[in-house]
């Protein structure tokens, strides 16, 4: 099993969803983390001062799944997060030993 | 003092100033309740576009207005600085009903600019033929109604400005899906909302219990009494009505829905409250809660996006407002439907074509990505809540 | 205006819609002081339980418990309607005081009609026998205490009605846990817990203020001014003792409880105020908020779970306020302590029955689940701050 | 009533106590202006140094202040109690000003002792010799400058108070780095900065309209309208000059400085509000908000860290205020400017010498490492929003 | 060294730590994430509108531990965790190169 | 490629990224979590009664590296965020197995 990690402006979110609907996906993470990278952060102003804010609001989604569909899912959520401008974002992927559902046990494939 | 004239004098200027301040609690009510209605990224604009209405439009009345309206400063029963300032209380009132409505994708600049005009010239000209000066007293579109607070003057007013607004701007986006489904785009902030409603609960009895013009005499002290009653009352059957109507029909209490049953009840008792007994303000504020809780939904079925219901609370509630003198009192319901409609038709297009002329030299909107990002950054480079994480 | 006489009619109606507009200010005061004391998950509930006590109590005062309080809406000295909104502005206290301290598990519906049976019969039973018609005049439950503006009458009365309640309801979940231990649930939202107790300050200044009942002549002036200084007085120094014991058990400043001392103050001086010299306040309002810092762990020790500290502050100084006449005034200590035990006795009961067998037929207290979750979705569907990630 | 005499008490009595309550809503008013403008770290402290400031001074003042100010409690023309509680309201409001000024980083303790000594002693000598029994009346100290409501008795006292702080505290950590940067450090929660903003434009209604000593007269009625007219004109004019200042430089309309603008512009006209003709306070607010826009920038490059902008609205205004009496009324521009030097020698000294000798006993300032923590913490052990997750 | 990630019910957090204080482990890392899967969002109203909160408040726990503690530590959360009711959440277990402590530089198994 | 997690004290964010852009590291992703571990709590008080808030607020930096920077990576971030006090955090290193830019589907080496 694998692990997607993938870091997407935050009103992708919708899509990628949409996008993973049709991969009958059904399950995933979300958090809201921060990014730093080649994108600008936005300027701001404080009582006469302007100032760089340069975090910027992304959202991070984890997906468990079977090794067979990581490079569809990967692909869909890539199509669907992009916009072609800096700052759409990366995705990771990684492997998993062991997954376990804890409502039933289930281990692994069973587990997604 | 010398004589009674005198208290009669002091007395009615105090009145007059104690009204005038309860109604400028309704600046930072107003601004608390849609600062409270909006997502949290347009919250800085909403309070900018708040705070810049009550100046642009108190000083555009001061300047222009106010003399537009009455004709003449002079006043005998009272300091006629107390007689400005509590009509220039009223002025803001007017946009910010408008305001609200077109919150999260208008632009504070060009809704600067409509303030000043609505407060110097369409404003000031209803006031002249309602309460005022009456430049058009004899003529066939003179205003006859009886609307002692303002529910058409004042809250239809800017009920039909918004109605302007909303068809020149546009809905917000993803307000009203593709596939015709509508969104419900929550409140950030439902303290605010709550405190901001209240805020503008207490105003009213300024706004209501001043626009009796007098308190110093039994008869008008009694006049000035039973305007705030009847106008608390309708307020606490229209909170009472729209809770039991959402109750019924969803098994919830929807705090934004009674809040704004309240107002609607408030609006409605604003052209009457003086001519009814204890008891009509119950029927009256009930309908107007009810009015407010199907119309919320029935402009949403129109896409008329109005995030914080104030077409449903101003303009059908000034409206009910102006019809329930005419039933409920002995005033006639043919001048007040006539006013109603001289209203509609002079506030809707003096306030649409301003606003198209506006819109065609600085674009009422922002753009589709400053409103995806939130008119914060956009209009005023600003978060309101820049630490709290938000999802 | 013809006369003196109008005059001071004049005066006390527009002197008692002062005070009561101050009053109002007490809806958003508890409004907010509540929302800021309860977890964010419940603040939706909280702060549409407030709107929904200042509806239906006003309404069932208005249309039952007035005329049952005082027998008579006539009045010589002022307009009947000012006299009637100023009494109308306390009854919903009385259910806040109750509300505030079973919140966070208690059913908006249930609590809405326990408070028009509050407001209709309970309540105004307690203000007959005591500033009303009086039907018991001259039996042995007469009522001959002074409480000038309802240490007992208010504060007590809803004090009692809340302890009811909460025998009723319980404690919430994971409040005290099974080892006995005693778990702390803090404040979500300090500013508006701020906010809320300083407009709860600010109304009081009308609540006493205005209770003296005129204003219209040198004597009556003066006495009001004293009330308000003796008021502010108290609740200066109960925020100062407050603070001082808090800092030297912890070296620590818990606004918190400084506010709660403070509003302990008001209350302990609120049957009196008018009767002190200007600094026997002082030691009343310093005792009062001694008796809140140390109430406040008693009740928790007890197991009696009160998130908003009101049994200590309403409770507690309500009856310590109605005690401090006897002791500082030259009232009988004696007609002090019979006041303060028929009240216990018939607001405790009477609240207890009435609490009882509503909660026979609708459960006062939420699900297991509900409770977890939070009121606001169970109850009102509608989060609070639903952008913000809470932890 | 007997006579006109006691109508004129009264209604003196009764004006001052609502001019009293509304300087009270300023409790609040800086209380959530400054909660908002500070990080959320540091907000719970914020709201407790606002609730000790009230209480310590208040009663400071009620003890020892008033007496030595004015020489004698008598008062013919109103209640001595009414008299009282509204030279009481003004006193909080010189320490908030200067505690405003050293958020983020200076203890409750110290600041509250500093408060006690304010105002018994160094802000009743200047009301003594401005306002009040004038123990130097002769001398050459005297002062004999005009100011109405205090742009220099309160505001600028307040200002060099604050001065004298933070040249003693110092700047917060991290707010000027070591290559020379002046970091911003954004506001926490912009509704509250906007609702502080309006309650405390709504207070100085009271504090300004009080001023003028009495209403019970045409001539007095007139001079208060007048006043509380010219007031929020002032205010007005700021908020608007500040907008376009800043929009014209950012393109943006950045809220806290059109707040500031308009807070600048009331403590401007404060000096002589019932001095001026309706359109002067235009300029004389212009040019205040004007004045803040600079000083803002200007004192960071001072490195004289002033989180909530107090020095350039409070001291800068006052100044400007205070000279703006001797430019556009026909009072002696140089008794004015006097008056500013004595009262700037006066305050500052007193002040610093004051808060040099508390800072030698109890640290003015925190640790770092509590500051870096947030004052919440390790002042009040309680955390602003414990829920929000924080950024 | 394994990595193992749980996402759980937010109210399952204490009996999950008392869990895993039987064991000794006294060192983890929460995030607040939202989930998305077969537990259905609740639904909310908003000015008369009902509308579906999709995404659920969960809690992701982030604990490091020795090879051979795994299954222990798997299990002692599945079973705290567990109300047997839909929205459960899951386990997920990696694998660790490296472990550091920032403190001491202490490496690996020192360093959990 | 690896994945360096680190979780430090959150006001060591400023110090932590000037001691990785002297690496050239501009891109990582910052999640606010809480953290519990030997460090204690502190103690908050609430209306006359002490309690210990025993999670305390930390970062975690998720940055994704080529295999030959790890180490000097690994070292800066620790050298960076230490202040020698007990709860100064972990570093975690695993391996990743693919990483996307979604701007350009560009994949791996290119894609950091
Ligand atoms: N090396 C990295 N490790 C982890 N996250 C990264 C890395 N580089 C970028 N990111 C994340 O990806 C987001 C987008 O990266 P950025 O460089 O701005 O644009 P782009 O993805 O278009 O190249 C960043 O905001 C950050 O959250
Ligand atoms: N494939 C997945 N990848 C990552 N997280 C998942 C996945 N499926 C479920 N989750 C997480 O687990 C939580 C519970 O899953 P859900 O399907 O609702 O119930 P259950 O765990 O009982 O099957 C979700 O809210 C989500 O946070
Ligand atoms: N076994 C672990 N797994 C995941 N995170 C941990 C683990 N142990 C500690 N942490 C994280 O590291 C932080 C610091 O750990 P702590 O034990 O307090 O101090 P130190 O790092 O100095 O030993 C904790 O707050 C927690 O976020």
């Amino acid at each position: 099993m694998k692990k997607i990690e993938a870091i997407i402006k935050p009103f992708k979110l919708e899509e990628v969803k949409e996008a993973l609907a049709t991969l009958e996906i059904s399950g995933m993470t979300i958090t809201e983390v921060k990014g730093y990278g080649r994108q600008q952060g936005h300027t701001e102003l404080y009582r006469g001062a302007e100032y760089v804010v340069d975090f910027i609001p992304k959202l991070k989604i984890e997906l468990a799944v079977t090794e067979e569909m990581v490079d569809e899912v990967v692909q869909k959520i890539a199509a669907a997060a992009k916009t072609g401008k800096i700052g759409d974002g990366k995705i990771f992927v990684s492997s998993l030993e062991k997954i376990i559902r804890i409502r039933t046990l289930e281990e692994d494939r069973e587990a997604i | 003092m010398e004589n009674l004239a005198d208290v009669s004098y002091v007395l009615n200027t105090f009145f007059a100033l104690f009204a005038m301040v309860l109604i400028i609690f309704m600046v930072p009510g107003f601004a608390m309740l849609e600062a409270g209605l909006v997502r949290s990224k347009n919250v800085t604009a909403v309070l900018t576009v708040n705070t810049m209405i009550y100046a642009v439009a108190s000083l555009a009345f001061l300047l222009v207005g106010y003399s537009l309206a009455f004709g003449s400063w002079e006043n005998d029963s009272m300091s006629k600085w107390a007689a400005f300032l509590f009509q220039m209380a009223f002025v803001g009132k007017v946009i910010n009903i408008m305001s609200g409505g077109v919150s999260e994708r208008i632009r504070v600049l060009p809704l600067a600019l409509f303030g000043v005009i609505m407060s110097a010239f369409i404003y000031p000209v209803v006031v002249n033929v309602s309460w005022g000066a009456d430049f058009l007293a004899g003529t066939f579109l003179d205003l006859e109604m009886y609307d002692l607070a303002g529910s058409s003057v004042i809250h239809s007013t800017g009920g039909w400005a918004l109605l302007a607004a909303i068809l020149i701007t546009g809905a917000r986006r993803g307000k009203y899906t593709k596939e015709g489904r509508i969104r419900a785009i929550p409140a950030s902030n439902i303290p605010l909302v709550t405190l901001g409603a209240f805020l503008l609960w207490i105003g009213w009895f300024g706004f209501n219990g001043g626009s009796v013009g007098s308190i110093a005499s039994k008869e008008s002290a009694d006049a000035v009494a039973l305007t705030i009653m009847n106008t608390n009352t309708a307020g606490l059957a229209g909170a009472l009505s729209a809770a039991l109507i959402m109750y019924i029909q969803y098994k919830k209490f929807d705090i934004t829905m009674i809040l704004n049953g309240a107002l609607g009840g408030l609006v409605a008792i604003t052209a009457g409250p003086n001519l009814y007994d204890i008891y009509t303000p119950l029927l009256i504020g009930a309908i107007g809660a009810t009015l407010v809780v199907f119309a919320v939904p029935f402009f949403d079925r129109l896409r008329i996006d109005d995030p914080v219901g104030a077409l449903s609370v101003h303009l059908v509630n000034g409206i009910w407002g102006t019809i329930a003198v005419g039933i409920f009192s002995d005033k006639s319901l043919l001048l007040q439907l006539k006013g109603i409609i001289v209203v509609a038709l002079f506030a809707f297009v003096a306030s649409y074509v301003v606003l198209y002329v506006i819109n065609k030299l600085i674009p009422l909107r922002v753009s589709q990505e400053d409103e995806y990002d939130g008119l914060d950054l956009a209009e005023c480079g600003m978060e309101s809540y820049p630490e709290f994480v938000k999802s």
